[in-house]
């Protein structure tokens, strides 16, 4: 797409919707929303760019093995947290039996693991829908 | 294949009849007294920000009470990212790389 | 450190593949450190699933109950490792070594490149995984989430092969099998929202208790449980997908589908009909009848089908759906012997079908013949895969001394104890059939002239997976003791629940 | 026939699902083209999603978020919302394998009907 509008108004909004994509992840535990929803959101934005851009720039901003990384280790992320209930003695994915400290309420800091898998979660599924796409669309071609 | 479509239409009828008695003898709707709400959710409700110190109870739900199916729910989206590349990224193309 | 390990081993032996799984893109092009890693984990998990069973043979049948997230029942999620459980893991490991040893150095001819062949992999270690999850898982949703991990590996793997055909079954595939999963779903829906419990155990007591309140919408759970896991496990009017899926997919993934994952989806099915709705209940409702007439129609229907397949693999898929019916048959007689003869069937069967898809595999790979008359003198230039392929043959059938007869005679005990006489006719003429439709391919590759062609045995690690899996299916046969001892004590459980 | 009725009245967002599992199935059953399938599979999982929501549902609940509303009003059961957040995420992977599995015999055949699909299948293994 050549399209001099389309172009210069992503480029003013698509870094506030990756931006706010990471806020609804980062904020699922005190606010209706969630990894999943924010994975979305952030997905989507490098999908709009490669829409607007075209496919090899979208490839340059996020290459194919660092998508497979994300993939990947953003999936063992969980594994790993989960391992922290192990390791301190409780069964696995355990949180406040872990002893892990649950934070004061409302605070984004809140909630032991459970952000940080949050985390964890949302890169995930980022990563899923832009490769998901990325396949598809180079099929096409 | 007319007859076919005719009759698939009179099944679907009969269960959709079938599945409109069951949904009359489910509890009834938006009722607090129905079995679904018991002390499982009660549990959900008042204890959530005990338990997990998170605000939003179905967070809570998703990443802590029930997080062993979410970690499989990952794994269901992990599993079709690599069904879809195995079956799009033909031979020819993976070689040139 | 071992201490901790042992506590957790319930679910270790879930994780461990799929933690492999999560790492294996990131070297998808070195081939033997992949291949190596995947061995290495099966193995691991074999002795994982031997240990779990020592422990749960010496505590006389007591399940291990672990608490996920340490959430007591109704409220988290709860795995049970009783006799059941750990039954299925050893199936589970002792199948998917040998497979996995088949497939090393042996894919690229079938898959593709080998990045290809890692994703191969991965989605191999990913169904691993999500099968010992649903041996040990004691929740309803959970069971729903494993087998959609099941069905998206199943049928990643019977797309991996590069060909239209094989995109075309696992569409096929997906699309039926995702509807069976929507039927799991809504019948999990509708007793969630008459028991308000999700934990298995707290489900089946609020059940007894509320059922009469309810009848119809009980008896609606049923049935979409019952089709929903009929269409997965091809229980014989919904079978269509099978042969299809199972006969193009790659021969390790074949072994894999007919062996183990089928079971699977049977597996959850038996805990849904007898851990949850129990058998009083069943009989009630009368799904036992059912489950025996079908599970009838489905062998003769199965081996008749199978008489009539030209190619090998067809022929060997629709001998699953005859084989499925024996399963389902002995779900339908609720009494100890025919609950132990089904679960030592399944088991039996899974190494058997393994073993003869294998074979015929290594056959496909070596001859390029599809057809069962092209494979004529095929026995004498491929001494140890025909070998193998007459050692599975036999044992399905039920010669003494092989694993399937063991199944087969607490089969007809069980039927007997049941009064009921039609099954047992049906047992005995499904062994008919089946030696009608499997001798042929064994007399044509030893006693008639083949082609002057240098067809080879497979290489060392083909036959070693071979070999294993004949000892599996003679050991069983022979001395079956703690294996018969463990389906005896789960079938004991599974009745004693009501 | 009239209770059952005004059973039904009361528990109206069940008849909805029934009605749109009923639209879905017959959509699987009936139409040819492989996208059709899909959608009619992905109506039938809606379906089950209502159903499972709406039985989670109090008339006049909250949503099962603390510190939001007032707190005389009921919160709802945060259950069935949380399980059917993991059906959406397997229903929309499940879609998307199967798109991958249309492109791919889109590719191979030049068609995305069933039947024909089916004829030229048998065309080619004739040859």
């Amino acid at each position: 797409m050549r399209d001099f509008i389309l172009k210069r108004v992503a480029a003013i909004i698509l870094p506030f919707i990756c931006i706010y994509g990471f806020y609804v992840i980062l904020h699922g535990h005190v606010s209706p929303g969630g990894s999943f929803a924010g994975g979305i959101i952030v997905g989507l934005s490098f999908i709009a760019y490669s829409t607007i851009y075209g496919i090899e720039k979208g490839r340059v901003k996020l290459p194919e093995k660092v998508l497979t990384w994300t993939e990947s280790y953003g999936t063992l992320w969980y594994g790993i947290m989960g391992m922290v209930g192990i390791v301190k003695g409780a069964p696995f994915l355990a949180n406040k039996l872990a002893g892990v400290d649950l934070g004061a309420p409302g605070a984004l800091s809140s909630g032991g693991l459970i952000s940080l898998i949050g985390l964890g979660v949302g890169i995930r599924v980022a990563s899923t829908m832009v490769t998901l796409f990325f396949t598809m669309m180079e099929e096409e071609s | 294949m007319r007859i076919r479509n005719l009759l698939f239409l009179l099944l679907a009828l009969l269960a959709a009849y079938g599945m409109l008695i069951v949904a009359a003898e489910l509890p009834p709707y938006g009722m607090p007294a129905n079995p679904i709400h018991n002390q499982v959710a009660e549990r959900y409700v008042n204890k959530a920000l005990d338990d997990t110190g998170v605000l939003n109870m179905v967070t809570a739900i998703v990443l802590d009470y029930r997080a062993y199916d979410t970690m499989f729910e990952t794994i269901v989206l992990f599993t079709a990212t690599l069904a879809v590349v195995i079956t799009l990224k033909s031979r020819k193309r993976e070689g040139e790389q | 450190m071992i201490a901790s390990i042992t506590a957790n081993l319930p679910v270790f032996v879930v994780i461990a593949p799929l933690f492999v799984a999560f790492v294996l893109p990131t070297f998808a092009r070195r081939m033997r450190l992949v291949e190596g890693l995947v061995i290495f984990v099966e193995t691991l998990g074999l002795v994982g699933a031997g240990y779990l069973a020592s422990i749960v043979l010496r505590q006389k049948g007591i399940p291990i109950i672990y608490q996920l997230g340490g959430w007591p029942a109704p409220w988290g999620i709860e795995l049970e490792a009783g006799s059941l459980g750990v039954f299925f893991l050893l199936v589970i490991a002792g199948v998917s070594l040998p497979v996995s040893l088949f497939a090393k150095g042996n894919l690229t001819e079938e898959v593709g490149s080998k990045e290809r062949v890692a994703r191969f992999y991965v989605l191999y270690l990913l169904l691993g995984g999500a099968l010992a999850g649903m041996a040990v898982t004691n929740d309803l949703f959970n069971v729903f989430v494993l087998v959609e991990v099941a069905t998206l590996s199943c049928c990643g793997l019977v797309s991996a092969r590069n060909h239209p055909r094989a995109a075309e079954a696992a569409f096929t595939y997906l699309i039926m099998a995702t509807l069976g999963s929507t039927l799991v779903l809504g019948g999990i829906g509708f007793l969630y929202m008459v028991t308000g419990h999700l934990n298995m155990g707290f489900a089946s007591q609020e059940l007894g208790r509320i059922w009469q309140d309810y009848p119809h919408v009980v008896w609606m759970a049923v049935s979409f449980i019952l089709v929903g896991f009929g269409v997965k496990s091809a229980i014989f009017p919904l079978h269509v997908w099978l042969p299809d899926a199972h006969s193009t997919a790659p021969s390790p993934a074949s072994a894999i589908l007919s062996g183990l994952a089928v079971k699977g989806y049977l597996i959850c099915l038996l805990k849904f009909l007898y851990s949850v709705f129990g058998p009083e209940l069943m009989q009630k409702f009368a799904v036992h009848r059912i489950l025996a007439l079908v599970g009838a129609v489905a062998i003769i229907a199965g081996s008749v089908l199978a008489l009539t397949q030209e190619e090998l693999k067809r022929r060997l898929a629709y001998s699953t759906v005859a084989q499925v019916g024996y399963i389902i048959l002995g779900f339908g007689l609720v009494n100890t012997k025919g609950l132990t003869g089904t679960l030592f069937y399944l088991a039996s069967h899974a190494v058997i079908k393994s073993t003869l898809f294998l074979a015929a595999g290594a056959m496909l790979a070596a001859t390029g013949k599809k057809n069962v008359r092209e494979l004529a003198g095929v026995g004498r230039k491929m001494p140890i895969t025909m070998a193998a392929f007459t050692v599975g043959s036999l044992g399905l059938i039920g010669i003494p001394l092989f694993s399937g007869f063991i199944g087969k005679w607490y089969l007809l005990l069980g039927s007997l104890e049941a009064g009921n006489i039609l099954s047992v006719a049906v047992i005995i003429a499904g062994s008919v059939l089946c030696a009608a439709y499997l001798l042929p391919v064994i007399r044509g590759a030893y006693f008639e002239p083949g082609p002057e062609e240098d067809w080879k045995d497979p290489g060392l690690p083909q036959k070693i997976a071979l070999i294993l899996l004949v000892a599996a299916i003679v050991i069983l046969g022979v001395v079956p003791g703690p294996f018969l001892e463990l389906a005896k004590r789960a079938a004991a459980e599974l009745l004693a629940l009501q | 026939m009239k209770v059952l009725l005004e059973k039904l009245l009361v528990n109206y967002p069940y008849v909805a699902a029934v009605i749109l599992f009923m639209i879905g199935a017959l959509t699987v059953l009936t139409r040819s083209n492989l996208f059709k399938k899909l959608l009619g599979i992905n109506i039938m999982e809606s379906a089950i999603f209502l159903m499972f929501v709406a039985g989670g549902n109090i008339r006049g609940g909250a949503a099962p978020i603390l510190g939001e509303v007032n707190p005389k009003s009921v919160y709802i059961n945060p259950l069935p919302s949380a399980l059917m957040l993991t059906g959406i995420v397997v229903s929309v992977s499940v879609t998307a394998f199967a798109l991958a599995l249309i492109v791919r015999l889109y590719k191979s055949y030049g068609t995305t009907d069933a039947r024909r699909i089916s004829q030229l299948r048998d065309e080619v293994t004739e040859r």
